[in-house]
């Protein structure tokens, strides 16, 4: 089991390495995306520091929505798909492991971005603490979630407009408690529930996610 | 032993077979004759258990493949029309990679004692991207050289190989089959089989 | 028993008459409009399947398909 | 109790449910008729007018049913999708397929009403209270899956991907409904939330449970006939459809 999914990560880390434009440029658009904002609303720090943890977490959100449809869709096209639904092991092990790998090219990149970009918005060391933390925490559930979106839009026609469409209601929690720590720590309320309830999030789409996604992939296959 | 009985087959609202079925006992091969779209392909996902029959039943050593799951996946080796090599990999990642999924242990030397012998010898370290259709072939025949798996199932294995290379292929299934392994493939042209019995069976009219 | 003590004062509802009968207009003309567009949707198909079927046995020499079929 | 599980999925086979489904369909619309009278005149005539919203609380006699109702097809559509990939039964898939529709119309109903009853009590037309907005996302779970349905050719894996899209959003709707509350007390507080019901005189209770009754009548007779269409278009090549339609 263990030996499956150091395979399935190692391989799609060194893909990702491979065709680093695909992560760049999900980066660029959630850097893009956050600085558009103090365009729109207006440079007062004082009102960009109680946008910023929404904005940095929608953000995050849609970056990591745009690197979803390729999860699945290059094996499912090369076969190699099929050969993981084929191995002795679960699907749902393997599909852990492409979501931990998504995870390692997308979310975690732009939890490390983050402070970067949370300069724009003048955040208090300590908003940008809980913010980095949440984003790591949190992250993990976007990938999972997503995945089962991915596997259920493979191969269809307009996938990606659909898959955000499917996936975004089911992301609402991750953002509530997400930009809520943030907003905890300013309002000086502290972030533990916050975050805790976030950690059970992704750990809950960890445990569970990968078999609604194995699920629609064998569906997708047939 | 591998069993179907009864196999039905629907494509959208065609039903392309019906009532298919047959027994394949080890050091047999089984070779699939039909037009294009009779369904060969769809009946070789079906025994990989890829693809549920509309109706009918598929057994494996006696027991049903959607009950042994894993058990008879780990007994199954697959190769379908695509090569199932990612093309940013080199040959040698991908075959490392393919026995790795599927649970075996590879070590490097076979691994390109198997590359040469398919002749992809002085292109184990290059991106796929680079190869050849008949080249990127190979290297998706490649994990048959030391394929210990009981049931193979090939659809259409010989194409886009030159002659060479077509009876390499039919030596590996040879081999195979002597070691009392099972064999289903589809192809188009009629390819003698070095050893083991051969069973045809006709899909559509 | 009856809260109302005329038919003015029904429509008024109390000064609430715009988001009462609002509210109640939406959902009678939702409420209306499905059932009437499931309905046409299915015997638009089911013309379409009888056209199909007479065009099929047309082909089998059975019948001549009228042409304006209605 | 096996057998007698056995013979009615033998019996619920689109051929045989199609003229079933036929025969129930004007039932369930005397129903909803006779229900929906009852209900409205208990709502407009019998029941007294609210100590603090005056007439304008009338509104929950549709306002709340329909809220009702929004979720309780979400739940039926997640049994069918269960029972269809469970036990593989075609009708099943086309039943959660016939219903979303309908419970995607009456969330749009309760979100319709209650902007309607916010404004006059609390002077906007959208409150951000934790109800109304988790029926927003229920609304948007709807579309979801319409729209994979609509996006998928073939029915047969249109069916399996709807179930797996509602099964997993019956899971998260507890999650979205207890995130939003967290996100509504906190920042709201509970003052400007639509929960606080009015005081529930027995008269007022009895006229939103028959209004409900109403609409879950109606939500049947329409889905009946939503699924004998699906049926006919996905039996089409069928000799028993040709049959059917030569009458």
């Amino acid at each position: 089991m263990i030996a499956l999914l150091k395979t399935v990560v190692a391989r799609d880390l060194r893909l990702a390495m491979r065709r680093q434009a695909d992560i760049v440029s999900a980066l660029f658009f959630f850097i893009i995306v956050v600085s558009l904002f103090p365009l729109g609303v207006g440079p007062e720090a004082e009102l960009l520091r109680r946008l910023a943890s929404g904005v940095l977490w929608v953000a995050a959100l849609l970056a990591t929505m745009l690197s979803l449809p390729r999860l699945f869709a290059d094996d499912f096209r090369d076969g190699t798909l099929e050969q993981m639904a084929l191995c002795p092991q679960p699907l749902a092990v393997a599909v852990f492991g492409k979501t931990l790998a998504h995870w390692l090219s997308s979310g975690l990149p732009l939890t490390l971005l983050a402070p970067l970009i949370g300069l724009q918005f003048d955040l208090p060391a300590d908003a940008v603490l809980t913010l980095v933390i949440g984003l790591a925490i949190g992250t993990p559930a976007l990938s999972a979630i997503g995945a089962i979106g991915a596997a259920l839009t493979l191969g269809l026609r307009g996938g990606g407009v659909l898959l955000s469409l499917l996936v975004l209601p089911l992301y609402i929690p991750v953002l509530i408690f997400g930009a809520g720590a943030v907003e905890a720590t300013i309002s000086g309320l502290g972030a533990e529930a916050n975050l805790s309830i976030l950690a059970a999030l992704s750990l809950g789409g960890l445990f569970f996610a990968p078999w609604a996604t194995a699920a629609a992939l064998r569906i997708a296959l047939e | 032993m591998l069993e179907a009985s009864n196999l039905e087959c629907v494509r959208g609202e065609r039903r392309l077979f019906a009532g298919v079925g047959f027994r394949l006992d080890a050091g047999e091969l089984l070779s699939l004759q039909g037009a294009n779209g009779a369904g060969k392909t769809s009946l070789l996902r079906m025994l990989c258990g890829l693809t549920p029959p509309a109706a009918g039943e598929i057994r494996w050593r006696g027991q049903p493949i959607e009950k042994l799951g894993g058990e008879f996946r780990a007994e199954l080796c697959y190769l379908g029309h695509h090569n199932a090599i990612k093309e940013e990999l080199t040959p040698l990642e991908n075959l490392l990679t393919s026995a790795r999924l599927s649970g075996e242990t590879l070590d490097e030397d076979t691994a390109l004692d198997s590359l040469e012998t398919v002749g992809l010898a002085g292109r184990e370290d290059l991106a796929c991207r680079y190869l050849s259709q008949g080249q990127k072939r190979r290297v998706a025949l490649a994990r048959l050289v030391h394929e210990q798996r009981a049931l193979w199932i090939l659809d259409e294995p010989y194409v886009a190989l030159d002659v060479a290379a077509v009876d390499m292929v039919a030596g590996f299934i040879g081999a195979h089959l002597q070691r009392g392994g099972l064999a289903v493939l589809t192809t188009h042209q009629p390819v003698a089989v070095a050893a083991g019995k051969v069973r045809e069976l006709r899909l559509g009219h | 028993m009856m809260v109302w003590n005329s038919f003015s004062d029904f429509l008024a509802m109390g000064g609430y008459g715009l988001y009462v009968w609002g509210s109640v207009g939406a959902t009678a003309l939702l409420m209306l409009a499905e059932p009437i567009i499931v309905a046409r949707r299915n015997s638009a198909l089911k013309t379409q399947l009888q056209r199909q079927f007479n065009a099929e046995r047309a082909d089998r020499g059975e019948r001549k398909a009228r042409r304006s079929q209605a | 109790m096996s057998n007698g599980l056995l013979n009615w999925f033998k019996y619920a086979s689109p051929q045989s449910f199609y003229p079933l489904a036929g025969k129930m369909i004007p039932w369930f619309w005397a129903l909803a008729a006779i229900f929906g009278v009852v209900g409205l005149y208990i709502g407009f005539f019998v029941a007294p007018t609210d100590a603090q919203q005056g007439e304008g609380y009338r509104i929950i006699f549709l306002h709340v049913p329909a809220a009702w109702m929004s979720m309780f097809i979400y739940l039926v559509m997640a049994f069918w999708a269960a029972i269809g990939l469970i036990y593989k039964t075609r009708l099943s898939g086309m039943m959660a397929t016939a219903l979303a529709p309908t419970g995607a119309m009456f969330t749009f109903l309760a979100l319709w009403t209650g902007a309607f009853w916010g404004k006059p009590m609390w002077g906007a037309w959208w409150v951000w209270d934790a109800r109304l907005t988790s029926e927003l996302i229920l609304f948007f779970l709807y579309v979801g899956f319409i729209a994979l349905q609509a996006a998928i050719d073939d029915p047969r894996r249109a069916d399996k991907a709807g179930a797996i899209l509602a099964l997993v959003g019956v899971v998260n709707i507890p999650i979205i409904y207890f995130s939003v509350k967290w996100w509504n007390t906190l920042h709201q507080g509970a003052s400007v939330s639509l929960t606080k019901a009015p005081s529930m005189a027995q008269t007022m209770l009895w006229g939103m449970l028959v209004c409900a009754l109403a609409f879950w009548m109606y939500a049947i007779a329409v889905a009946l006939m939503r699924v004998r269409g699906i049926i006919l278009e996905r039996e089409r090549n069928t000799e028993w459809v040709r049959q059917e339609l030569a009458r």
